[in-house]
C-alpha cells in the first residue's frame, strides 16, 4: 500500500492494537505448546494464557469464564449458537425468530434451519431499525424455541433494547441468542444482569485479531446446545479443534483493554463522530438512516440523495469507507438493511457507512469533512437527477 | 473492485459532463437505466450539418464505471458520423475500460444511451 | 517459562517459524484489512495477500489454488469434508469408511454421521498400523458414499499407501478424503497425479500458526459438499465468516517454505531420527510401534515394557515428549491407536511418542539419548514387573 | 498435568523403593491394581515385636503420583502401629500430596495396598 487512506471502515474491521500484537507474537515461536498438551510445560503455559484470556473476555461482558467457548469468529458463533440450539431443542418445538436486519451469519444459519424443517419468522423493523417490542412478542408462539436479535447492527448502528427483549424471553421461557459482533467494547453488557442464553463475539471488531471468537453458553441455568464441529470434545464437547493460543491470548487482550478503556474511548469518539454527523448531514438531501438518538456514536450511515454509493467511494481514495457492510458490498444489490428500514432503492444505492475507532483522529475528521462535500457536488453535478 | 486506470482517468476527469437544450432540432437525448436499478445514462449528440456529431454531453448516476462509459462514449462520439456511432457497443465499451465481468451492465447502459440518442434525433429529422 | 525443555513433541503442535512470524506480524496493525472490503485499498491488500497465500498452499501439494478453501483448522476441514460431503451424496448412499486409527477429528465426524443415520465401517489395521488394502476393497460397498483415510499417522507416524487406496475408490468411482494434517511438509503430496477429492491441512504442524487451515475441494470432476458454516458465502459459498488475512499469510508462508526446504529438512531429520531410534531401541523391552519402513522419519513411538508412560515422561522433565496424542493424554484411557494395532494394554500405556522438527538439533538428541536410558532404567527399578 | 511439589518430591526421590522377602514370617505384603489397568503398588511391611512396622519397602508401575503414594506409605508405615496403618485412607494421600481429582486412583491403590499388606500379616500371624 503506498499511501494509506483515512481509515473509516472500522465496523468492518479493525487494526489490531498494537498492544494486543505484543502481547500475542511471544505465542508464535517462544511458547508455542498446544494447550492441549498435558504431558509437558510448553503446553501449560499455553493453557495457562488460554484461560486467563477466557477470564479477560468474561470480564468485558461481567460473565463467568467457563461459560465462554472459543470459535473461530463470530459468525461461526452465531452458527453453533442457532444451529446448535435449534438442534438441542427440537423435541420442544420448530420455530425461531429473529429480525431482517441480522448480518448474513444470523440470517443463513436461520435459512439452513428453514431446510432442516424448522420454521423461521424474520422480523420487520421499524424505521428507525429498532425492533418493535409489541410486535416481537406477538411473534414468539408455543413452539418458539430460540430468539436470536444482534445488539448493535453492522450498518446502522442502531442498539436493539436488548434488556427488554430479554425479559420478554425470560418471561415466555424462550432462549434468548445475541450477536453481539459489533457491540463488544462500545455497549455496556453484563450478563449477570440480563437473561441471555448465548451470546457471539469476534475480536476484529474490538482491536484484536481475525479468526477468533467467542460464544457465551450459559451454564446456570443450563443452557444446551450441540456441538457443531466434532473431533476430540475441547471446550465443554460443544467446539473441538487445536486451541490458537496467540489468537485467544490476543482477543483476552484486546478484550481487557476494551473493559479498562470504554468508558474513555466512546466519550472522545462520540465528540468525533458528531462532528462528522454534524457536518454531513448539514448538506441538503443527505439522510442519516438508523435512529438518531438508539444508536453506536462510531457508526455513520447515510443516504446522499441523487448520487450513487460506490460511485461517491470511488471519489474518495482519500478515505477508506463502505457502502452498506463490508460482505454485501461485492454485489449489486442495494442492502437489505436499509430495504428492510423502507429506505428506497434509489436512496439504499446511494448509502455510504462510515466508523470510526480507536485511532480515528481529529485531522481524519477534518480531512473527511473537507474532502466528502467536495465529491459529493462533484458527483451530483454529473447526475441527471440533481438538476432536474 | 480495483479499477483500471482508463476507468479512473475518466472518472476523476469526466470529459462532455452537461447538458444540450434536448428542444433543439438537431439534439438527440437517448437514456438508458433507472434509479430504482442504481444507474442511469443520459447521452446527448448534436449533430452538424455534414452529419457528424459536432458536440457529446452526458450526465450520468450509478457506479464509477458507468461515469467512465458515460463519458468516454462522449469523446467517442464527438467527431462520429452516425452509422459509425451505431455500432459503439458495450463489448468496446468494457474492452477500452478494462472492466470487469461484473461491470458488463454499466457498458451496456453506454450502449443503450448512444443508440437512444441515436433514435432520438432521427426521429426529429423524419418528422 | 523458566529453563525450557527440549522440545520433541513435533506431532502436538510446532514452533511457528521465525519468517512466518515476520510474515504475519504486518497484517495486524499496518495492513489490518478485510479480505471482503472491496471498496478500499486497504481490502484489496488483504485480498490479493489472500490469494497469493492460496497459490502457496496449493503449490506445495500441485493443486491448483482455486481449489483451496480456507478453514480454522484441519479439525474443521475434516468435519466440513465428511459431514458436507455426505450431506451432499447422502441420495446415492448413506455408508462411509474411515479407520479406526483416524484422528478423533475423523472419528467423532463419523460418529456425527451415524447419529444422522449413516452407516459408518471403522476399518481395522494391520498390525504395523497400515490398511490392509484387500480388507478396504472388501468395505466397499454399492452404497458406499465416502471413504476418509489419513495419510500420515498422528500418533504412530505410519503413512498409509495413499495412491493405492485412490486407486481403488477411483475404480469403484467413491469420493475420497484424505487428512493429511500431519503430512505436509514431509511426505510428497501430488493432488495432479492421485484422484482425491478433498483433504485437509493445517498450518500449525508445518510451522505455521494455530487455528488456520484449509481444505482442498477438487473442481474437476467437482466435488459436492453441503456448507457447515453460513453466513455470507464467502470461499465458494462453502466455509463463511471474516478471513483471518494474517493467519492465512502465515499458513502460505509456511507452506512456501515447506515446498522450498521439504527435501533438505527431511533429509537431516532422517539422520537425527535414526540416531534417536536406535538408540532407544537398543534397550531391552522397548518395542517400536507401527511399521518399521513405511512411517515419517520425524515420528518415533515406542512401548517401554514395565513401566508407565506418564510416569516416564514425568521423569523427564527436561525432555517434552507426549505419550499417545496430545488430544488424549489427558485421559485414563490407553492410546486407542496402540490397541488398534494390536498392543495389549501394557504397551499401550508404557508408550512415549518422541517427535522431532526443524528446529531439532544434534544436542537436543544427544540429550535424549543420555536421559531417556537413564530414567527408563530408574523407573524399571521401581516396577514390581522388572524384577519378577 | 503439572505435578504438585510434594509428588514431585517424593516422585524423583523416592523413599523406600525395594523388597522384603515374602516369605518371612513377620512380613506383610500386599499388591493393588491391575498391569491391564495401567498401575500396580505393591506394599511390604516388616512388623517388630513391638507390634509397629520396622521397614516398609514398595514397587509400584504407574503414573507418577501412584509411585509417589507409594513412597509417601512406606514412610508413614514405618514407626506407625498396626491400628494406626489400618486406617490410612486415601484421602490421606490426596491431601498430603495435593492430588488433583482424576489421580484418586493413585491414592486408592496405596490404600488397597497397605490393606492388603496389613492383612496378609495378621493372616501369616494366625496360621
Ligand atoms: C453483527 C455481525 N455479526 C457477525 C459478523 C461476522 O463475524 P466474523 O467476522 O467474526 O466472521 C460480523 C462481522 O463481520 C458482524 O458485524
Ligand atoms: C491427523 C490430524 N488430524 C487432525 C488434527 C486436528 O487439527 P487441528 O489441530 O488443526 O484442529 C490433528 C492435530 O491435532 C492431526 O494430527
Ligand atoms: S452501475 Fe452499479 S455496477 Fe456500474
Ligand atoms: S496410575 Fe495412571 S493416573 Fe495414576
Amino acid at each position: 500500500m503506498s499511501k494509506r487512506p483515512i481509515y473509516l471502515d472500522y465496523a468492518a474491521t479493525t487494526p489490531v492494537d498494537p498492544r494486543v500484537v505484543d502481547a500475542m507474537v511471544p505465542w508464535l515461536y517462544e511458547n508455542f505448546g498446544n494447550p492441549a498438551s498435558r504431558t509437558h510445560a510448553y503446553g501449560w503455559d499455553a493453557e495457562e494464557a488460554v484461560e486467563q484470556a477466557r477470564a479477560h473476555v468474561a470480564a468485558l461482558v461481567n460473565a463467568d469464564a467457563k461459560d465462554i467457548i472459543w470459535t473461530s469468529g463470530a459468525t461461526e458463533s452465531n452458527n453453533l449458537a442457532i444451529k446448535g440450539a435449534a438442534a438441542a431443542l427440537a423435541h420442544q418445538g420448530r420455530h425461531v425468530v429473529t429480525v431482517a436486519t441480522e448480518h448474513k451469519a444470523v440470517l443463513d444459519p436461520c435459512h439452513e434451519l428453514e431446510r432442516q424443517g424448522f420454521e423461521a419468522t424474520f422480523l420487520p423493523v421499524m424505521p428507525n431499525g429498532l425492533l418493535d417490542l409489541d410486535r416481537f412478542r406477538a411473534a414468539l408462539r408455543d413452539d418458539t424455541i430460540l430468539v436470536s436479535v444482534m445488539l448493535v447492527n453492522n450498518e446502522i448502528g442502531v442498539i436493539q433494547d436488548i434488556s427488554a427483549i430479554a425479559a420478554i424471553c425470560h418471561d415466555k421461557g424462550i432462549l434468548l441468542h445475541v450477536d453481539a459482533a459489533q457491540a463488544s467494547g462500545k455497549v455496556a453488557i453484563d450478563l449477570q444482569a440480563t437473561d441471555i442464553g448465548l451470546m457471539s463475539f469476534c475480536a476484529h471488531k474490538t482491536y484484536g485479531p481475525k479468526g477468533i471468537g467467542a460464544l457465551y453458553v450459559r451454564r446456570k441455568p443450563r443452557v444446551r446446545l450441540q456441538a457443531q464441529i466434532h473431533g476430540g470434545g475441547h471446550e465443554r464437547g460443544f467446539r473441538s479443534g487445536t486451541l490458537p493460543t496467540h489468537q485467544i491470548v490476543g482477543m483476552g487482550e484486546a478484550f481487557r483493554l476494551a473493559k479498562q478503556e470504554m468508558a474513555d474511548d466512546m466519550q472522545r469518539l462520540a465528540v468525533l463522530g458528531r462532528r462528522l454527523r454534524d457536518g454531513l448531514l448539514g448538506l441538503p438531501d443527505v439522510y442519516l438512516n438508523g435512529d438518531a438518538d438508539q444508536r453506536v456514536a462510531t457508526n455513520l450511515n447515510i443516504s446522499v440523495d441523487h448520487i450513487e454509493g460506490e460511485a461517491l467511494m470511488m471519489s474518495l481514495p482519500e478515505i477508506a469507507v463502505s457502502s452498506g457492510s463490508a460482505c454485501t458490498s461485492a454485489s449489486l444489490e442495494p442492502s437489505y438493511v436499509l430495504k428492510a428500514i423502507g429506505r428506497s432503492d434509489a436512496l439504499a444505492y446511494s448509502s455510504l457507512r462510515l466508523s470510526i475507532g480507536r485511532f480515528t483522529t481529529d485531522a481524519d475528521i477534518d480531512a473527511a469533512l473537507q474532502l466528502i462535500p467536495r465529491e459529493i457536488n462533484r458527483l451530483r453535478e454529473l447526475s441527471p437527477f440533481w438538476e432536474d | 473492485m480495483n479499477y483500471s486506470a482508463e476507468v479512473l482517468a475518466h472518472y476523476r476527469n469526466p470529459r462532455n459532463a452537461g447538458t444540450l437544450d434536448p428542444q433543439l432540432p438537431d439534439v438527440g437525448t437517448g437514456q438508458a437505466g433507472s434509479r430504482e436499478q442504481g444507474a442511469v445514462v443520459r447521452l446527448q449528440i448534436k449533430v452538424e450539418d455534414d452529419g457528424r456529431i459536432g458536440q457529446a454531453r452526458f450526465k450520468a448516476y450509478g457506479c464509477g464505471c458507468t461515469i467512465a462509459a458515460a463519458s468516454l462514449a462522449t469523446e467517442w462520439l464527438q467527431g462520429a458520423d452516425l452509422d459509425k456511432a451505431a455500432v459503439l457497443n458495450s463489448a468496446a465499451f468494457v474492452e477500452a475500460l478494462s472492466l470487469p465481468p461484473v461491470k458488463m451492465y454499466c457498458a451496456m447502459l453506454a450502449e443503450d444511451a448512444i443508440q437512444a440518442a441515436i433514435g432520438d434525433y432521427r426521429n426529429k429529422q423524419q418528422e
